[in-house]
């Protein structure tokens, strides 16, 4: 009873298999058999052409993704991602949940900006169950969401320094964040997955210490913002090594489906907060910044227009917020009547959408999520072959995708 | 017997070591003076007659056990001061203020499992290590640490380290091939054609100070610069020193220059299948390798262990306690006993503190205070204590400059590290080598 | 006492016993380069033959040629020819050399080779006197004074080696992408 | 509501939409057979007055009885977004044209749905599983595949089927199971 589960080498159990053997199947590149004409194309090896698994533990692949590789030397000849360790099936699960239990099953999707996660699903079961939403909670979720948005951006930039090589921009800009989450913390009660929009409002008002912390952080945020970028913006190393890479023009950004500052970065100004506007964005002043040259380093400036532009919208939200109920009376049990409903919102790393079916029950019968990190994250094949497997990281980090969300 | 029983189980634990301690140390105290009595004549006679082979030996032995303390320095540093960079408080737990977080790194490396993946070849597996370790480590040997403590004065110094130096790819190009692993590979390739690659700049950049220095031992040239700062060669080599920084970080395998060991990239280069002590020797090499070329920039450009200014010392001190009389040597040896008690009366003085704790604490102070003053006299009287002294203070410097750049910089690209080195470096190392020799014939005309 | 000219039991000096050493371990490297298997432990095996070489030339009075010999010996031309053989080999194809395909061509070479040296070894009058310190100063006062020509002649030669290499090595500039 | 795209719809497409273009809130509907959806949605994308040039969204839906794909299309030309349901797959093997032409990103979202529905996208190059592991048989965003601890709908309710493999209670450990079953 007391002796262990041992598992020898299998030539231990099968004398039949000598370690040669075992050897030189390891030598031989594990080539599995085609299924398609791309992964046939794929696994062909050209003279001189190795393959290489980078992952799913890999320092630099933003959780658990998998690359296989097709080098010539380091010079990176296609790419092929494999998805699917992060996999939990989200959407099976919120169609055994009811409309308020799927909103926390969305919420870890992205862990890096959860309240756009929740924002989106809850917005397409408003307009399923036809809610109301008061006006100071569309405030509110303006506000705490562009404060998510700053805090997401803030921890891209760190990232991107990262994989580039560079120890400090990142926990610099977990400083950064940190305040942020604090802020958050303080009024949805988390400090991760905040879980603080609800079907018709939000779960709480917003309370002093929320204010006050935010008053505190508003009135220095642009110069620490500026000070952190210092580091990196005018570094000649990260500035070398970003520009001119992965350029993305316009037209194929739009037949990639991309959006977020990734399109925008390639002088398409699509942002959804203009393009098909929700909440209340249309009260609201702010630019759009877009750039030409759809490079890395745009791709990376970019998000630094963002933020101040976040800034603004803050500040003016801090200013226009109306009195009044922060929650629609909306009965725990809804069963909006059939049909469908699809709502998308403007994230840090572009749209986030829901596409929800209801049947009349308590259960959504069909619930569809967008994320754009999955979109994103396509682009690396598109973009990095031709390039050295140190651009990989330099292309792979300036899209951003969170594997929570490409993997959901 | 039965007497020496009851009172051998009569003894408490300290009184059974002291029981047993005690007549072995007398006996081997007997047997050492035997020893020394008899031999002693013919060991000072070999000794005078074999001085520079046993000179050899000793230094080789110092510099393997200097090259520990090193890299145990050079890991804390890097370890605190990038984590004060980064806003951290960094290890604060072992030792004080952290200060034995590296040592127990070393321990740990002893104490793990030494392990060798299936595929890998072995024999060339195990030596790489030590190819690594031993090319760093042998270029301590003629590094004039003060006048007087070098290993070994070579009239080829110059041409021995690079020597050593071009070891050390040996090594990692071992361990890249035998890893059977891409990313080790990958890694080594990558450090050899670096190596190869800044080499020929870091060699170039030297002949400027070799043609004023007119010798290529290291020695030599640090005695050619002494003076005051005005005679340090950084003065007339500026661009030759910026070359050889540049180089010798990417030599080192450092951060902006450290692709061999890319983590985003290629994991641990050629170090991804190591652990345990083989990986513990390429983690001490790397260290040690960052104080060696921060040491050779001090000895080629920045006078070695000379004194920045005109250093009036070594001033000799006369103390020759067998002239001073009986009462002056009671008066010493009760100078502890006062020192203490003097220095621990102000906080006997103050209420808050018992007697016990004034008085340990008036030890400690007396202790700082006689290691102050004792090393305060070797600095002024000894030239090669103040040599050691200024020698590692701008060592350090140039340490704390690496791990500086360490804590600020992105990683460069591998075409541009190779770009940056054939087209900037080496023309401007020839450049160099051109002016300074045309200024020298017109210096000396 | 000083340690002794000689070795006292077996009678040989210091110097000959470690040119026998380093002599053994230079032939015995030697041997393995041409006999083992696995090309890269060949090359390692060769790294070791020029260490010991460069002992010998420390022995014989000559660091400048020792340091020179682990420098451009071991450090650059072990280093590229690993780094060719490591860029060549796949580990997917076969891992090992395929000898004996040309064994009588190279019984010839040599069976040459052979008598060459014999005749080189015969010929030379090896009457020289005890080794002498060479200093770098020496060395380039040689090179600078008496040898100027053939070493302006080396350097051209080499010049148009580099030249010629990159010639060949370079690619057809439309698919080039590595001057990026 | 956009009316006027209502009506632009209806022009345009009249005669080979299988419903009446519906409208709700800010979307709007309409459903296609998978042999229009190719020519439909490349009118909507390629002509002036339509012009719906991003892809926003492609979903594969189970109602049961059917499968569909779910495009959501945003355009500059309309306030709407536009959903495009093609409608009325076979179960059994459903087969949808692909819109990479288009859309080159669809390429991921379509072996996403292929992952989940098993719908099979003619004209997409990489038709394989994205998420679950290739040797996986089944598509589980399907109506008839349960979660195995979903007490409510599984078939054998209330057993949670994961248990039934389990060792009898006497044995210990999955080590004692697998050799008393190899002796």
């Amino acid at each position: 009873m007391t002796e262990r589960a041992h598992r020898p080498h299998p030539s231990l159990d099968d004398p039949s298999i000598a370690i040669e053997d075992v050897l030189r199947e390891s030598i031989v590149d594990a080539v599995p058999v085609a299924r398609t004409e791309r992964e046939a194309e794929f696994y062909t090896l050209g003279d001189g052409e190795m393959l290489l698994n980078m992952g799913p533990q890999h320092p630099s692949t933003h959780g658990v993704l998998r690359v296989v590789l097709k080098l010539d030397g380091e010079r990176v000849v296609d790419i092929d991602p494999v998805l699917g360790y992060l996999h939990r099936g989200v959407e099976k699960l919120c169609e055994n949940a009811d409309w308020h239990q799927a909103i926390c099953y969305t919420d870890p999707l992205e862990y890096v900006a959860s309240l756009f996660c929740e924002w989106a699903p809850v917005m397409a079961f408003e307009k399923l169950a036809d809610v109301e939403v008061p006006r100071r909670a569309e405030y509110i979720r303006v506000l705490t969401g562009e404060l998510n948005r700053i805090a997401s951006h803030a921890l891209f930039m760190g990232w991107f320094a990262l994989d580039l090589g560079g120890l400090t921009p990142i926990l610099w800009s977990f400083i950064e964040r940190d305040e942020m989450m604090d802020m958050l913390a303080a009024v949805t009660g988390q400090k991760l997955l905040f879980n603080y929009f609800r079907i018709g409002g939000v779960n709480g008002d917003i309370n002093h210490e929320f204010m006050s912390r935010l008053g505190d952080w508003m009135s220095r945020a642009g110069a620490q913002i500026e000070a952190n970028q210092g580091l990196l913006n005018e570094n000649e190393i990260l500035v070398r090594r970003a520009r001119g890479m992965g350029v993305l023009d316009g037209e194929t950004a739009m037949r990639m489906a991309v959006t977020g500052p990734n399109i925008r970065a390639s002088g398409v100004p699509f942002d959804i907060r203009r393009a098909h506007p929700y909440s209340v964005y249309p009260e609201l002043e702010f630019d759009i910044p877009t750039r030409q040259e759809g490079d890395s380093l745009a791709r990376y400036l970019l998000r630094a227009d963002e933020v101040k532009q976040s800034l603004r919208i803050i500040d003016q939200c801090l200013h226009q917020m109306p009195d009044g109920p922060v929650m629609a009376s909306v009965p725990r049990l809804i069963r909006p009547r059939p049909g469908r409903a699809w709502a998308a919102v403007e994230g840090p790393r572009g749209m986030y959408g829901t596409y929800a079916i209801s049947d009349g029950t308590d259960q959504p019968f069909r619930m569809r999520i967008h994320d754009p990190s999955f979109v994103h994250l396509q682009l690396v094949s598109l973009l990095t072959p031709g390039n050295l497997i140190a651009d990989t990281m330099a292309i792979m980090a300036s899209l951003d995708p969170v594997m929570g969300g490409v993997d959901k | 017997m039965s007497m020496a029983v009851v009172t051998w189980q009569r003894l408490n634990v300290v009184g059974k070591i002291l029981a047993i301690a005690v007549p072995v140390l007398i006996a081997l105290g007997l047997v050492t003076v035997g020893v020394a009595i008899l031999a002693g004549p013919f060991a000072i006679e070999f000794v005078g007659d074999n001085v520079p082979l046993l000179r050899f030996v000793a230094a080789i032995g110092a510099v393997l056990l200097l090259t520990i303390p090193t890299a145990f320095v050079v890991i804390f540093m890097e370890l605190k001061v990038i984590a004060r960079m980064n806003l951290r408080v960094g290890p604060d737990r072992v030792g004080p203020y952290g200060t034995a977080m590296s040592v127990v790194h070393g321990l740990k490396f002893l104490s793990k499992e030494d392990f060798a993946p299936l595929g890998v070849d072995l024999q060339v597996f195990t030596i790489a290590p030590v190819v690594v370790f031993v090319g760093s480590v042998m270029t301590f040997l003629v590094i004039p640490f003060a006048p007087g403590l070098f290993g070994l004065d070579m009239n080829v110094g110059v041409l021995y380290l690079f020597a050593m130096g071009g070891l050390t790819v040996v090594g990692l190009l071992m361990a890249g091939w035998a890893s059977f692993n891409k990313y080790s590979l990958l890694g080594g390739l990558r450090s050899a054609a670096q190596m190869v690659s800044y080499e020929i700049p870091l060699t170039l950049s030297l002949v400027g100070v070799v043609l004023l220095a007119g010798t290529m031992s290291l020695n030599q040239m640090v005695l050619a610069q002494s003076g005051s700062i005005a005679d340090w060669y950084v003065w007339q080599q500026p661009l030759a020193f910026v070359i050889f920084i540049i180089a010798g970080i990417a030599e080192a395998n450092r951060s902006p220059f450290d692709l061999t060991e890319a983590d985003q990239e290629i994991v641990a280069g050629f170090a991804t299948e190591y652990s345990g002590m083989r990986f513990g020797f390429f983690f001490f090499a790397e260290y040690v390798n960052v104080f060696v070329v921060s040491a050779l920039i001090v000895t080629f450009f920045l006078g070695g262990w000379t004194a920045p200014f005109d250093w009036p010392f070594p001033v000799a001190v006369a103390i020759d306690p067998l002239a001073w009389g009986v009462g002056s040597l009671v008066a010493i040896l009760a100078l502890p006993v006062v020192g203490t008690l003097v220095l621990a009366a102000p906080f006997w003085l103050s209420s808050r503190i018992t007697t016990l704790q004034a008085l340990v604490i008036g030890f400690i102070l007396f202790n700082v205070v006689a290691i102050g003053l004792v090393l305060g006299w070797a600095f002024v009287s000894l030239d090669w204590v103040s040599g050691l002294f200024w020698f590692f203070a701008k060592s350090y410097v140039f340490v704390f400059f690496f791990v500086w750049l360490r804590g600020s910089l992105p990683r460069v690209r591998i075409d541009q590290l190779m770009g940056f080195a054939w087209k900037w470096l080496l023309p401007a190392a020839l450049l160099n080598i051109f002016v300074t020799a045309a200024a020298i014939v017109i210096v000396n005309r | 006492m000083s340690i002794p000219e000689t070795i006292p039991i077996i009678g040989a000096s210091w110097d000959d016993v470690l040119f026998v050493l380093f002599a053994v371990a230079m032939l015995g490297s030697a041997l393995l380069v041409v006999t083992l298997r696995d090309i890269i432990r060949s090359g390692v095996a060769m790294i070791a033959c020029f260490a010991a070489l460069a002992g010998l030339y420390v022995l014989l009075g000559s660091p400048i040629m020792a340091a020179t010999q682990v420098l451009v010996y071991i450090g650059a031309i072990s280093i590229l020819v690993l780094f060719a053989i490591m860029l060549t080999q796949t580990k997917s194809g076969p891992a090992r050399l395929v000898f004996q395909t040309q064994w009588w061509a190279a019984a010839i070479a040599a069976v040459l080779l052979v008598v060459v040296l014999t005749a080189v070894v015969v010929s030379t009058d090896w009457g020289a006197g005890p080794p002498q310190e060479s200093t770098t100063s020496d060395v380039a006062r040689l090179l600078f004074d008496a040898y100027t020509l053939p070493f302006e002649a080396v350097s051209v030669l080499l010049l148009a080696a580099v030249i010629g290499g990159i010639f060949l090595a370079k690619r057809d500039p439309s698919g080039d992408e590595a001057g990026r | 509501m956009d009316r006027a795209l209502r009506s632009r719809l209806e022009r345009r497409f009249g005669d080979c939409l299988l419903a009446p273009v519906a409208q709700r809130h800010d979307q709007t509907e309409i459903r296609v057979s998978a042999g229009d959806a190719t020519d439909t949605i490349r009118a909507l994308h390629d002509e002036p007055d339509l012009h719906f040039t991003l892809l926003a969204d492609l979903a594969g839906v189970d109602t049961g009885t059917h499968m569909q794909v779910v495009y959501h299309l945003w355009a500059e030309t309309s306030t709407d977004w536009l959903r495009v349901v093609v409608d009325g797959l076979d179960r059994e093997a459903p087969r949808c044209p692909s819109v990479t032409f288009l859309w080159k990103g669809a390429e991921w979202m379509e072996r996403e749905a292929y992952d989940m529905f098993g719908i099979v996208f003619e004209g997409n190059r990489d038709v394989r599983r994205i998420y679950l592991p290739a040797a996986y048989t089944s598509f589980p965003l399907r109506k008839d595949f349960h979660l195995p601890d979903d007490a409510s709908r599984s078939p054998g309710r209330g057993v949670r089927p994961m248990e039934e493999s389990l060792p009898p209670r006497d044995a210990t450990s999955a080590t004692n199971l697998r050799r008393a079953q190899a002796g």
